[in-house]
């Protein structure tokens, strides 16, 4: 594996800094923005946005309602109101057309904290720690649902360090920061990746709900791979790409199709080879026959 | 990923010990994550107990369902104009995320039409709440009579002249002040019948630490035996006597004295002023007297 | 700052002595006696080791058949 | 405080030791020690606020702050009760914003009534202020004016009236009991003769009826309420009428509720004495014998600018307060037309109510105790209301005693005892004398050791008719006619006449009507000085040009005087914040700065040569009167010592020396008139108050009474010996509108008034957090109809607009006031919301008091 302190170099010289770098400052000026849209009413008085990402009003109208919370409040028994119904079908619907992790890598504040940890742990070169599978936030999600069912509340919220850290943001910090140093802690020290990429039961949903997601990443010049796996070191599930770069051999298509993708282009950008980009999960046959062609003995 | 090489180099037997792992794999996940959420679970019921001083907004629905229902967005909060609702934050002893007030530090204003309530997304400010007066926040009760100067003779009364639902939520009993002697006192005394939970009185208490106080009510209201009606106001539903009327009831009385049956009882009317001309207390005879 | 009621059981004859001795140590005062012997005594101090040590010593304290505590007040001085 | 903790443990321990042992301890019994009592120093006050007069107890650490109260349990007004105000008593003294400095208005270190304000000493603050009152004084007697208080204590009222009316030789000197108390006094004067109610407090243990006109008692005098609901509760048949223009608290226990058109209470009152007449019920032998019967001049104006429609169209306003002698059967006559069926279309109260009332009025078995406040004084027809309804307690003889009570009640500790008894009206002198009279001017100056002719006569001619020669003044010009009335003197202001304005114990700049009109440019004109004594920065104190720091309360030995005559006393029980002073103090010290020659003119000064060269102080304090008494360690009868600051200032005991000269007005030899006798100073310091007269010892309970009042020999039966025929009067007045009533553009009613949990303009009790936070805000109320016509609803932000003036608040349709359609309330307490910047400066043409209960108002969404 490529050493983590060299990643990225030779996409920064093959196509300039901008070109390295260009999907990941687009993702942190989403994620920036989607908080200033919340604190712009608080702090500013212009409502564009009201609530935080838990329920929110757009344009004092459009409602917007989380999945995660939509899904505990069913399991706890209750009937929300209409404007819950289609907030999260709203919600729901977005996600399902640009991919359900887009939530992780472009909206949600929390991966501002995990991104820095997984690199500090990296520079610091921590290893070890405990390890999970990464099936291990459906299970979760499963949890926190048979908990709501339990309780009859949203017992997850007490905890969810998600909703926990924009809430506090928004409304007014309390302890929050101490939530914030704690998934920041984890990450760095307990485990790799630990909170976004292993334990959130909200990406857990999300990935799911991105399983039909049409926008993809697809590794159509995988034939020009050079093999320096920076894509594998920045990529927070890289277990998704293995199968589209690497599977042209075992008729697997150049689309990366797991929901666990988070679409957060990193992959794009760190490649000097410019073998990935975004498109549509459609198509996966015509290039994988043209391989086909190559590759099959018969 | 975390798959280990297996040592068995039989493949029946790494086939039966890779399914073997697999559900150990499974199990302890399964453990693990139940652990974790029965861990969650305890924390989330304790730390998801309202402090009995701590108030929903209008409407809100029965605590357990209001935990199930309330998304944590606090748009009640934004949408409140007067600024009185809090979303509670970590370590605020409310459950995390969820609106409350604290009655002693601002009171719900009432607004007449609830800006917090229709703007909550799920219902667990129930849509079903448009006239503010019907709103239950909870129940203010005159906690501590030793201290609340309107017990003492003194004239406050501010709970009285703040309460939104003035002289039906909180009404004033005048009694004979017997310490005194010559001043009455103005009791306050709450009706749960109008008292919508608006902490207002318990905001504007004057003591050092309220005396009257806005609790859940199912922590201070009693309730009567199913079987006994209040007699006078049956009576008053009825607009007459729900039994035979009785009849007219007569009395054998000295001259002088009346009976008002149901009324007054026993009247003794005013002593004639006595007659100057002694001799009309002669004329009048030993009888008279 | 400490304050303890103490009391003391000692032997009728010697008390007297017994009296003086107990005063002698810091802290320590004497306000009545009992016919039997017993005594109500309040030791006063800051310092919670030297309370221990005092409280030992009106023990060990000759003519002294026992002594309890009965009371004990501790606050911050502040 | 350490000291005693330890001790109060260790008795503990030692009781809980004995116990165990079996052994007694002396001291000790057994059961756990109760907390040391904590150290402090009681003594008893007149509460600070109202006219009711509650006696207190006020608790002093050794650090001698004020730190606890408590209702004094033996005085015989509240017997240890408060109010809600008097419960909060030591924090009025603590507000975080207290003034503790002169303050002057500076630019580049000189005065500059531009400028801002900046610490100056007292000494230069006086010397900056003596000499422009001097040079105003110059123009005339009304050049320079002083509006002080009925919370000002006995002696500080007394100390000013002196240094206006014999040093500055001025009658403008008024308190704020002007726009309180004055129809009241004007209908006293007009029909007995002589100021201040017949009865007691103790009526309201005695009536059988109590009526009230215009008065909430209810939140205003909330003691004396819980006395007359305690009757009502207690006494078998009792009953209260209430006479209000909107509902208000008393009407919670009202028997009979009535809310009456504005200004129609002028015809409720003639219709019950034309009752009373028509059914012959009066009381035949008590009108021959104590009444005369007169009539009142009508068609008198509103007490408005001369140039006012209103006032040209009138067309005996110079002869307002004229009475003519009638006969009953002329009385009777004019109010005949106040039948029921008229009075009822006309008041809009409901025929049978009113009925009710009147009958109370007319049974000769009833006790009736009629009550009022503002209702009636603030009123622009004040006096006649007054007199109105003393007419109805004269007519059936239901007056001076128990239970039979017409009771003007007061707004201020002291409107009695400092405002009326001591005279710092215009036209009074101490006790009752008045500037009218040549010969009580006399008496005046005799009693202060002054030249005949000081005194400024109110005609400013040294004697009663108008061919008596003329007072000179220092230009050597007559005097000319000297009086002006408080709302005469912002007029004066705003026209420079007036140029130096002292305002002390009160917060005239928010009280006065007509803010934008009239007081406000009267303050701000660059040609006037205004001075303004205040513990805290009120509005008046922003409006000043020299802020001077006041002691309160009991920061000073003072003396009030309640609305049923009771004279109460109490030491100086704190010290005053940094080089705040009291009143008495800054009158006394002030005087310093001035000179006899800077104020008076030669003529006077050759009728005593021995004043050329002295100072004002010298004159009238230095007198050998006041300053009589040597300081004294002032000491209870426990053995507790009191500061007192005036004396260890001036050498004397300042408050004994002004009290007993004061005294001299009711003893010394020639007085022209009786029946204001006070006990000795030393009395009073031993008394929870004493009601005057007080003669050998002994207070009164009823006046005018025989066995009750000394004054009435036996065999008099009644006698009002305020007149020299010993009758009281009659004056028949009748109902003439309102100056200004609604009308299309501005639709409502406006009137404004108080609140229970804050005392008039709010200076002190907005300084409690508890009583701000109870009622922060000053609140429109109305009625749910007028509201929803206009489309507003609780709480809307709405604009109060006058002709005058506007302000901005919030709708309040459910509160403790519940007016009818077409009128408002407006508390006047908040000084973020300045109510009188849109009421009218209108007043009662007799008695110049400000009607603030009706002028014409609209109200539209802000």
């Amino acid at each position: 594996m490529a050493d983590y302190s060299e990643v990225g170099k030779e996409a920064v010289e093959a196509k300039g800094w901008w070109g390295a770098y260009r999907w990941l400052l687009l993702r942190r000026f989403s994620q920036v923005t989607v908080f200033l849209l919340f604190l712009l009413g608080p702090v500013a008085g212009v409502w564009i946005i009201k609530g935080n990402l838990s329920s929110s009003l757009l344009l004092d109208r459009v409602p917007m309602t989380e999945p995660i919370l939509f899904v505990q409040m069913l399991a706890a028994g209750m009937v929300p109101a209409a404007d819950a119904l289609i907030g999260v079908l709203i919600v729901a619907l977005f996600y399902l057309v640009v991919g359900g992790r887009v939530f992780c890598s472009w909206v949600c504040p929390l991966n501002l904290v995990t991104d820095t940890a997984y690199w500090l742990r990296e520079r610091l070169g921590i290893r070890g720690g405990a390890r999970f599978g990464r099936g291990l936030r459906y299970w979760m999600l499963g949890m926190v649902l048979v908990l709501s069912a339990i309780t009859g509340t949203l017992a997850f919220e007490m905890f969810n360090p998600v909703s926990i850290v924009q809430r506090g943001i928004i409304f007014g910090m309390g302890l929050v920061w101490a939530v914030i140093l704690a998934v920041f802690l984890f990450d760095l020290l307990v485990a790799k990746r630990g909170w976004c990429s292993h334990l959130c039961p909200m990406g857990g949903l999300y990935g799911l709900i991105g399983y039909f997601s049409p926008l993809r990443v697809r590794a159509d010049r995988r034939a020009d791979c050079n093999d320096c796996m920076d894509c594998f070191v920045v990529c927070p599930e890289p277990q998704v790409i293995k199968p589209a770069l690497k599977g042209a051999g075992k008729g697997i298509g150049p689309v990366i199709l797991a929901g666990e993708c988070t679409n957060c282009g990193r992959c794009i950008d760190v490649c000097s080879k410019d073998v990935f980009k975004f498109g549509l999960r459609f198509n996966n046959e015509e290039k994988v026959e043209g391989l086909r062609g190559t590759a099959q003995p018969l | 990923m975390g798959t280990k090489v297996n040592d068995d180099n039989s493949s029946s037997g790494a086939g039966r010990a890779t399914r073997r792992q697999f559900l150990a794999d499974m199990a302890r996940t399964a453990c693990g994550v139940g652990l974790l959420g029965l861990g969650i679970g305890v924390y989330s019921q304790r730390a998801g107990a309202l402090p009995a001083e701590a108030l929903r907004p209008p409407g809100a629905l029965p605590e357990e369902e209001f935990l199930a229902a309330c998304t944590r967005c606090g748009l009640c909060v934004r949408d409140c104009p007067y600024d009185m609702l809090h979303l509670a934050r970590l370590g605020d002893g409310v459950p995390l995320g969820t609106p409350y007030f604290y009655a002693r530090q601002a009171g719900c204003e009432m607004c007449e039409d609830i800006p917090c309530v229709p703007v909550c997304p799920t219902g667990a400010l129930s849509h079903g709440l448009t006239d503010i007066n019907k709103a239950r926040m909870g129940l203010a009760v005159l906690s501590d009579q030793e201290t609340c100067v309107a017990f003492l003779g003194l004239r406050c009364e501010v709970c009285f002249n703040i309460c939104p639902i003035r002289g039906k939520a909180i009404t004033l009993e005048t009694e004979h002040n017997v310490r005194s002697g010559k001043h009455a006192r103005f009791l306050p005394v709450v009706h749960s019948e109008h008292c919508t939970g608006c902490g207002k009185c318990e905001e504007a208490c004057i003591l050092d630490e309220s005396a009257i106080r806005i609790l859940p009510n199912r922590l201070v209201q009693g309730k009567l035996g199913a079987h006994y009606r209040k007699g006078w106001e049956e009576k008053a539903k009825a607009g007459e006597a729900l039994v035979t009327p009785d009849l007219e009831h007569r009395y054998n009385l000295p001259e002088g004295v009346r009976y008002e049956h149901g009324g007054r009882g026993l009247i003794l009317e005013k002593a004639e002023t006595p007659p100057s001309n002694p001799a009309d207390i002669l004329n009048r005879g030993l009888e008279g007297r | 700052m400490n304050i303890c009621g103490i009391l003391v059981h000692a032997h009728p004859e010697g008390f007297d002595a017994v009296r003086e001795r107990l005063l002698g140590i810091a802290g320590v005062e004497v306000h009545g006696i009992s016919e039997e012997g017993r005594a109500v005594v309040t030791l006063e101090e800051d310092d919670e080791d030297r309370l221990a040590e005092s409280m030992l010593a009106i023990q060990k304290l000759e003519g002294v058949l026992s002594a309890s505590l009965i009371y004990h007040h501790n606050e911050d001085d502040n | 405080m350490k000291q005693t903790r330890r001790d109060f443990i260790k008795t503990n321990a030692i009781a809980a030791t004995a116990a165990m042992a079996g052994v007694s301890i002396p001291g000790i019994n057994g059961v756990m020690a109760e907390e040391q009592k904590d150290d402090l120093r009681w003594d008893k006050a007149a509460c600070r606020y109202c006219g009711t007069g509650c006696s207190v107890l006020m608790g002093v650490n050794k650090e001698g702050k004020v730190v606890a109260s408590q209702g004094d349990p033996d005085a015989p007004v509240n017997r240890g009760l408060n109010c809600i105000k008097g419960y909060f008593l030591p924090k009025i003294l603590y507000g975080k914003d207290r003034l503790t400095q002169p303050l002057l208005r500076k630019k580049d270190g000189k005065y500059d009534k531009n400028g801002d304000f900046e610490p100056v000493s007292w000494d230069e603050a006086f010397k900056t202020m003596a000499e422009k009152w001097v040079a105003a004084r110059k123009k005339g007697p009304k050049g320079v004016g002083m509006f002080g208080s009925g919370q000002w204590t006995v002696w500080e009222g007394y100390a000013a009236s002196k240094l206006m009316k014999a040093g500055f030789r001025t009658n403008s000197l008024e308190p704020n009991a002007r726009h309180c108390m004055a129809s009241a006094v004007a209908a006293f004067i007009r029909g007995f003769g002589m100021d201040e109610p017949m009865g007691c407090y103790d009526d309201l243990e005695h009536a059988d009826t109590f009526v009230l006109w215009g008065a909430n008692m209810a939140e205003m005098h909330p003691i004396l309420w819980s006395r007359l609901t305690d009757t009502r509760l207690t006494k078998p048949g009792c009953q209260v009428h209430v006479l209000s223009t909107y509902e208000h608290r008393c009407f919670e226990l009202s028997d009979n509720s009535m809310v009456f058109e504005p200004q129609t209470d002028l015809a409720i009152a003639n219709y019950i004495a034309n009752y009373i007449i028509q059914n012959k019920a009066y009381n035949q032998a008590f009108i021959d014998k104590n009444v005369n019967f007169t009539q009142a001049e009508t068609d008198i104006g509103y007490g408005l600018r001369d140039d006012h429609p209103l006032e040209k169209a009138a067309k005996n306003v110079k002869t307002a307060g004229k009475l003519t002698p009638i006969s009953f059967e002329e009385y009777a006559k004019s109010v005949e037309p106040y039948t029921l069926e008229y009075t009822a279309k006309l008041s809009k109260v409901p025929a049978a109510q009113l009925e009710a009332m009147a009958k109370q009025y007319a049974d000769p078995n009833r006790k009736v105790s009629s009550y009022w406040t503002m209702g009636m004084n603030q009123h622009t027809r004040g006096t006649w209301i007054n007199g109105l309804v003393y007419n109805i307690h004269l007519l059936m003889g239901k007056i001076s005693e128990p239970g039979n009570s017409p009771f003007s009640l007061t707004g201020q500790p002291s409107a009695c005892g400092t405002a009326r008894e001591v005279g710092t009206f215009t036209h009074r002198l101490p006790a009752d004398l008045v500037t009218k009279k040549d010969a009580h001017c006399k008496f005046a100056e005799k009693v202060w050791k002054l030249p005949e002719g000081t005194i400024p006569r109110a005609n400013g001619k040294l004697g009663d008719d108008d061919a008596a020669p003329d007072q000179t003044d220092i230009s050597g010009k007559p005097m000319g006619p000297t009086l002006i009335h408080a709302v005469a003197m912002h007029r004066a202001l705003k026209g420079g006449k007036m140029n130096c304005f002292w305002v002390m114990c009160n917060n005239n700049l928010q009280a006065a009507a007509n803010f934008n009109d009239e007081s406000w440019p009267g303050w701000r004109n660059p040609d006037n000085f205004i001075t303004v004594s205040d513990p805290y920065p009120t509005v008046s104190a922003q409006g000043a040009d020299l802020v001077l720091p006041t002691a309160m309360w009991i920061e000073k030995e003072g003396a009030y005087g309640n609305a049923e005559r009771r004279t109460q006393f109490w030491r100086q029980q704190t010290k005053a914040p940094g080089e705040s002073r009291s009143d008495v103090w800054q009158i006394m010290e002030f005087a310093k700065y001035i000179k006899a020659e800077d104020v008076w003119d030669a003529a006077l000064l050759e009728k005593a040569p021995e004043y050329a060269g002295k100072t004002l102080y010298d004159i009238l304090y230095a007198n050998g009167v006041v300053d009589k008494f040597p300081v004294e360690q002032v000491t209870d009868d426990r053995g507790n010592q009191y500061d007192n600051d005036e004396s260890a200032h001036f050498g004397y005991y300042v408050q004994k020396g002004l009290f007993e000269e004061y005294r001299l007005f009711n003893s010394a030899e020639g007085m022209p008139k009786k029946g204001h006798e006070m006990a000795e100073f030393g009395a009073y310091h031993k008394a929870r108050g004493l009601r005057w007269p007080v003669i050998d010892g002994k207070e009164t309970l009823w006046r005018y009474r025989e066995g009750y009042d000394p004054h009435v020999a036996a065999g008099e039966g009644v006698k009002f010996y305020g007149f020299p025929d010993g009758k009281a009067k009659i004056i028949s007045a009748p109902y003439e509108p309102a100056a200004e009533a609604p009308d299309q553009d501005y639709d409502l009613w406006l009137c404004t008034g108080r609140v229970l949990e804050h005392w008039h303009s709010g200076s002190m009790t907005r300084r409690v957090p508890e009583l701000y936070r109870a009622v922060p805000d000053a609140l429109v109320y109305m009625h749910p109809n007028d509201a929803k016509k206009r489309k507003l609803r609780d709480g809307s932000e709405v604009k109060v607009v006058s002709r005058r003036g506007e302000i901005v608040s919030r709708v309040e349709t459910r509160g403790r006031n519940r007016p009818p359609e077409g009128l408002v309330f407006v508390p006047w307490f908040d000084a973020g919301r300045l109510i009188n910047k849109v009421t009218l400066d209108q007043t009662c043409p007799i008695s110049k008091e400000t009607d603030y209960k009706k002028c014409a108002v609209k109200v539209v969404k802000a």
